[in-house]
């Protein structure tokens, strides 16, 4: 497979051999990865769906689990996430216009927000191990205030609060996950771009990763309503 | 030969008016897929040897569509499948349909036994009875995985869910004995999960429900009963290991525990394991196998287990 | 095939007006949380939500110049989750007698 | 367009040499001889376990293993068959062979993807076969809470297994649905595709939208494994018959991710042996994707005794129906292009024809099972046993084998042993007939599955469907014999020893590197037989 997609240096890139042209290999990449994306919906739309179908046999409980979140917290990170978005488009907005030096600035913007949004995750999470709010079976509250509202849901058939935490864990794990895989496409896009790979001819690459960093921010922005405002 | 008959050919016998409905539905469904069956599978082997290749430049016909044959081989099927699912529905409501008049038994079921409860606090495991004749409605749960309640005489089926209730409903037209199956896969002795329904007239299930079971039995004949309903399904009569220990010459002997403190097989051990199993584990067993039973058996009942596995030496 | 095609290059004041636009309706739900409407909470959340994630689709994800097939290929992802949802919530809110034993 | 022609002699499987060549591939067709080799690696351990089920079942009481070994080799029976020989078996393996040969195209869109996806099948299939050393599992393949989140450990692997499994089926379906979009050769309209794409294009599509529906099940009772989240566990507050809903949403999709492309490969079958135009092409290329689409509404027939209410079964029982509609057409214009042909009875068609026979009874016992009131009674007893392995392994199972002979000299460039293969299928015809037949009678005497142990009353039948079994194994020995013989010592084949029409066979056998040396430009519909 000596002419498989391998791109050379000084923004020249050979298509693949099974394709027509360059513009004939970007749309079918690009198709590829909405593709792609179509399958990450279903699949954290399974969570949405369990979440929402908890929500509604179990209110009380989501309501009292939701005070536990700082909403600024969430809030900043999804000021984050949209400044992110916005640079992530930027970076192939520069490329197209075959502006090098700005498309690494917005990269590393965009890379930089990832780890912002990382660690305020971190120190949420931390918050709440403290507090012994952990998922499910380990779910083992310190304050006796909320060792007294779980007994209160359970007594009143409103639910474990427990569920509440496993939710909240699972949902914004699995999307840290996505942020943490989105990061290292985005440094490999770094990489690449320092080695002058993409320009106005080639971008398919930052096209494809933009779109699958969009759609992280894209469930972020669901997310962040679901958990920490209405709960 | 009519339909429900043709069906009783596979069937077990009919314990009910519901289990008459359903077969002759399936008989009919029967009839349906044969002749379906023999109009394609015959028009297959028909074509397949009136044309095949008798010569290597035989031509074939280019026949691309014929619009009202496709048409009608669409809509024909597509009839009959919305009258045998509005017959289904009817049918189906029969048999979900939970009658209000009815005797009602809670059932439990747990890892490998059935448990059923009447109203006046008689509870048995295995065996239960029903008046000839009467409608009864088992409420049922279970405390430990998914189980599912079958009565194949009476083609109903009921999965029996942890956290919640679920019902079952029937009317036996005959008496006699009747074989209940566990029908959700629930583990090694899913299989061994059964139990048996006895359709008795009106009088019997009086005098059996008013009854004493244990009445003018030793203990040791209570524990044999006991183990019969209840621990048959894991436990054996001899020395060897089934999914727990075989009973025989298992009293007085001292055991390995996991860690390597050990046990004596004696009064409190029978008692500590059937109240909860798995507070001390005989090295070679598995953990978290057994269900408690704390809450189900009498003091009686457990005194004479323990007397029974004593008579076992 | 689409050789000749040129690709669209969107202008970068869509994109910093998009950003300002998702940044105020991200406050504006903010601020909506903190009054109390009931019900509405939840619609008013999702509705908010909705918008934002119709912006990014449209613009930062390039969709409202892009090839329809990709509507197409969301639509279809979105599509099936709805059924997943609505059958599952079918069998919940049908349940009869659905009392928790433990 | 046209690329520099290959030096003669020189094809895809001589183009280089090394067992390294072969795991670093990206040639499509190299990737589906990949997966034929994983596949009928994984369909040999599978059989031998189901084997060793027949075997136990012979007699009552214990035959050969204690109740939990039997529950365990029932699970991986059950496992590996679903997630590692049905579902890749022909879109994994004869689709990425054939597909873009049929199309005009020189790869699948995405090679990389393609042969990843190779990998991920192998990695799963192994940690799930890694479970074996923990314990092993006894869920069955459905791993239904609270039973799967209670038992041994080694479920978790198994689960684990299967979800990177199914990232193997989703990233295959991803590069089959780009590839027909983007890759069909000059003038290949979708209404010029053969029904094999159609086919495979249908399955694709349930393979992307179905497939991360399981994967976030999977991935929910992993952590509910090792957290206990409790969305599952009805001792934490969470719903065990959700986890049913969310499971088969996928696993409904998943059965018609099994017979979907075994229907196509029985249009191309019947097509090149009766050597005659598809009767309906329209029809069954639609009702492919009418299949596909319906299949989504319908898992709820899974759950008919579950708990689910009564309003929702009766609604799933509805639509049940509906997808037997499109799958009736498809077997009456198979049945009709028949006509007036002149037809070849080589052991493709042999088996096609079988598929026929096998998938009639499959289909409307499957009729009788969606009939809500009536499947009552057949719920989780042997009548659903005997009617999905009439469509998993009468259906799928046999379209392989026929698939196999079929394109076999395509792939190899020889022609298997002719009368071997006959031998083999009326091994596996009969031998199948005499062992799930009489699980259709026992399944109405009230027999349920998944039982180590039965009444006596049983164990007749039970004993006709064992050495059923046995036939049926002798049978796919003869075939895999039929086959290794074929690769080493077969006659050579002409490119196109069945004078079929469709592209793939308008290059040479074994084709070369990238599938035509000339660029073909589609002008007629694929069945032109006038």
């Amino acid at each position: 497979m000596s002419t498989a997609n391998h791109a050379t240096a000084h923004g020249g890139h050979h298509h693949a051999h099974h394709y027509d042209s360059a513009e004939h290999e970007y749309n079918t990449s690009k198709f590829g990865t909405w593709l792609f994306l179509a399958t990450e919906i279903l699949m954290f739309g399974g969570l949405f769906v369990g979440y929402i179908l908890f929500h509604e046999k179990y209110p009380e409980m989501f309501h009292d689990g939701s005070t536990f979140l700082n909403w600024r917290l969430g809030a900043l990170n999804t000021v984050v996430l949209l400044i992110s978005s916005l640079t992530m488009a930027l970076s192939i907005y520069y490329a197209q216009v075959n502006k090098k030096n700005l498309t690494l600035l917005n990269l590393y913007i965009t890379l930089g927000c990832g780890f912002i949004f990382l660690i305020v995750k971190y120190i949420e999470y931390t918050h709440k191990f403290h507090e012994g709010l952990y998922p499910g079976r380990w779910f083992n509250p310190t304050e006796p205030e909320v060792q007294e509202m779980a007994k209160h849901l359970l007594d009143q058939g409103h639910g474990h609060l427990n569920m509440y935490f496993s939710f909240y864990f699972t949902m914004t794990g699995l999307h840290a996950s996505h942020v943490i895989t989105g990061m290292g496409l985005i440094t490999w896009l770094i990489v690449r771009t320092h080695r002058s790979e993409f320009g106005p001819q080639y971008y398919t690459p930052l096209e494809c990763v933009g779109l699958f960093w969009h759609l992280v921010d894209l469930i972020w922005i669901y997310l962040f309503p679901l958990l920490y405002l209405i709960g | 030969m009519t339909p429900a008959s043709t069906a009783s050919h596979f069937m077990p016998p009919q314990a009910s008016e519901v289990a008459h409905s359903v077969d002759v539905l399936y008989g009919f469904l029967l009839i349906a897929s044969f002749i379906s069956c023999v109009l394609v599978i015959g028009g297959l082997i028909y074509f397949a040897v009136k044309y095949r290749r008798t010569s290597p430049d035989q031509k074939s016909a280019y026949i691309s569509h014929n619009t009202t044959l496709e048409f009608l081989w669409s809509f024909i099927p597509f009839v009959i499948f919305m009258v045998v699912f509005v017959w289904g529905w009817v049918v189906y409501s029969g048999l979900r349909t939970m009658p209000e008049d009815a005797l009602e038994i809670a059932v439990q079921g747990q890892k490998w036994s059935w448990t059923f409860t009447y109203k006046n606090g008689r509870s048995v495991g295995a065996e239960f009875w029903v008046p000839v004749g009467q409608n009864v409605r088992l409420v049922m749960s279970s405390s430990d995985v998914i189980h599912s309640f079958y009565l194949p005489a009476f083609r109903t089926k009921q999965d029996v869910v942890p956290g919640r209730y679920t019902n079952l409903w029937f009317r036996a037209e005959k008496e006699g004995d009747y074989q209940v199956f566990c029908a959700e896969y629930c583990g090694d002795q899913h299989s061994g999960m059964k139990a048996k329904l006895h359709v008795v007239s009106r009088e019997q299930f009086d005098e059996w429900l008013g009854n004493d079971p244990y009445k003018g039995l030793s203990a040791v004949e209570v524990g044999q009963k006991v183990y019969q309903s209840r621990c048959i399904a894991c436990h054996n009569l001899t020395e060897a290991k089934n999914v727990g220990p075989g009973y025989k010459g298992i009293w007085d002997k001292m055991e390995k525990l996991e860690g390597g403190a050990e046990v004596k097989v004696d009064e409190n051990y029978i008692r500590e394991s059937i109240l909860d199993p798995n507070a001390k584990i005989v090295l070679g067993f598995p953990k978290g196998v057994m269900p408690t039973f704390a809450g189900q058996l009498s003091e009686a009942e457990i005194m004479g287990m323990i007397e029974f596995i004593k008579s076992l030496k | 095939m689409e050789d000749q095609q040129h690709h669209h290059i969107i202008p970068l004041k869509v994109y910093f007006s998009v950003i300002a636009l998702l940044l105020v309706l991200t406050a504006i739900t903010v601020a909506a949380a903190q009054v109390n409407f009931g019900p509405w909470n939840t619609v008013i959340a999702m509705a908010i939500a909705s918008i934002k994630a119709g912006f990014v689709l449209a613009f930062f994800m390039h969709l409202k110049y892009d090839n329809k097939l990709y509507v197409a290929v969301f639509g279809t992802a979105l599509f099936f989750l709805i059924v997943l949802y609505l059958f599952s919530w079918l069998d919940t809110v049908t349940r009869i007698g659905v009392n928790s034993i433990l | 367009m046209a690329t520099a022609a290959a030096p003669s002699g020189k094809n895809y499987l001589n183009e280089k040499s090394g067992l390294w060549s072969w795991l670093t591939t990206l040639d499509h067709k190299r990737i589906g001889i990949l997966y034929m080799i994983a596949v009928m690696t994984f369909f040999a351990i599978g059989g031998t376990f189901a084997m060793l089920i027949r075997l136990e079942l012979f007699s009552v009481g214990k035959t050969i293993m204690d109740a939990r070994t039997y529950n365990q080799v029932m699970t991986f029976h059950g496992a590996i068959m679903v997630f590692m020989v049905i579902i890749p078996g022909i879109p994994a393996f004869l689709g990425n062979f054939i597909l873009p040969m049929q199309i005009g195209a020189k790869d699948v869109a995405f090679p990389r993807v393609n042969l990843m996806s190779w990998y991920c099948l192998l990695i799963g299939a192994s940690i799930a076969f890694f479970s074996l050393f923990y314990n092993g599992v006894d869920t069955g393949w459905t791993f239904y809470t609270p039973y799967s989140i209670t038992t041994q450990n080694g479920t978790i692997m198994m689960v684990v297994g299967a979800f990177i499994i199914g990232f193997s089926s989703i990233l295959t379906g991803l590069n089959f649905i780009a590839t027909v979009h983007k890759l069909r050769a000059p003038g290949m309209s979708f209404w010029r595709m053969p029904l094999f794409i159609w086919a495979l294009y249908s399955t694709a599509l349930l393979q992307v939208l179905a497939t991360p529906v399981l994967a976030i099940t999977l991935l929910c009772l992993t952590v509910e494994r090792v957290f206990g989240i409790g969305i599952f566990d009805p001792k934490l507050g969470g719903d065990p018959v959700l986890f049913q809903h969310f499971f088969w949403f996928y696993s409904h999709p998943a059965v018609y991710i099994m017979i979907l492309p075994a229907m196509g490969v029985v249009s191309e079958l019947i097509v090149a042996f009766s050597h005659k135009t598809i009767f309906g092409y329209k029809a069954i290329a639609l009702s492919s994707v009418g299949i596909a689409a319906v299949s989504f509404f319908v898992w709820g027939h899974h759950m008919f005794v579950s708990g689910q209410s009564e309003v929702a079964g009766i609604l799933f029982s509805f639509i049940t129906m509906l997808v037997g509609v499109p799958t009736a057409i498809k077997v009456f214009n198979w049945v009709a292009t028949l006509y007036k042909g002149s037809i070849r009875f080589d052991s493709p068609l042999l088996f096609a024809l079988g598929f026929l026979f096998l998938f009639t009874i499959g289909g409307v016992t499957g009729i009788m099972l969606a009939v809500i009131g009536v499947d009552v009674h057949f719920h989780d007893t042997y009548f659903v046993v005997a009617h999905f392995h009439y469509v998993m392994v009468g259906g799928t199972l046999m379209a392989i084998m026929g698939g196999i002979y079929y394109w076999f000299p395509k792939m190899f460039g020889r022609m298997v042993n002719e009368f071997w293969a006959r031998i083999s299928f009326v091994f596996i015809f009969v031998g199948f007939n005499v062992t799930f037949f009489p699980q259709f009678i026992l399944g109405a005497m009230g027999m349920p599955r998944r039982y180590y142990d039965y009444l006596p009353e049983y164990e007749s039948l039970n004993k006709i469907s064992s050495v059923g079994a046995w036939t049926i194994g002798t049978g796919f020995l003869v075939g895999l014999f039929v086959i290794i013989h074929g690769m080493l010592k077969g006659e050579k084949a002409g490119n196109n020893p069945w004078g079929a029409k469709t592209l793939e066979w308008q290059t040479s056998s074994p084709p070369p590197h990238e599938n035509f040396l000339v660029q073909p430009v589609v002008t007629a519909g694929p069945y032109e037989y006038r």
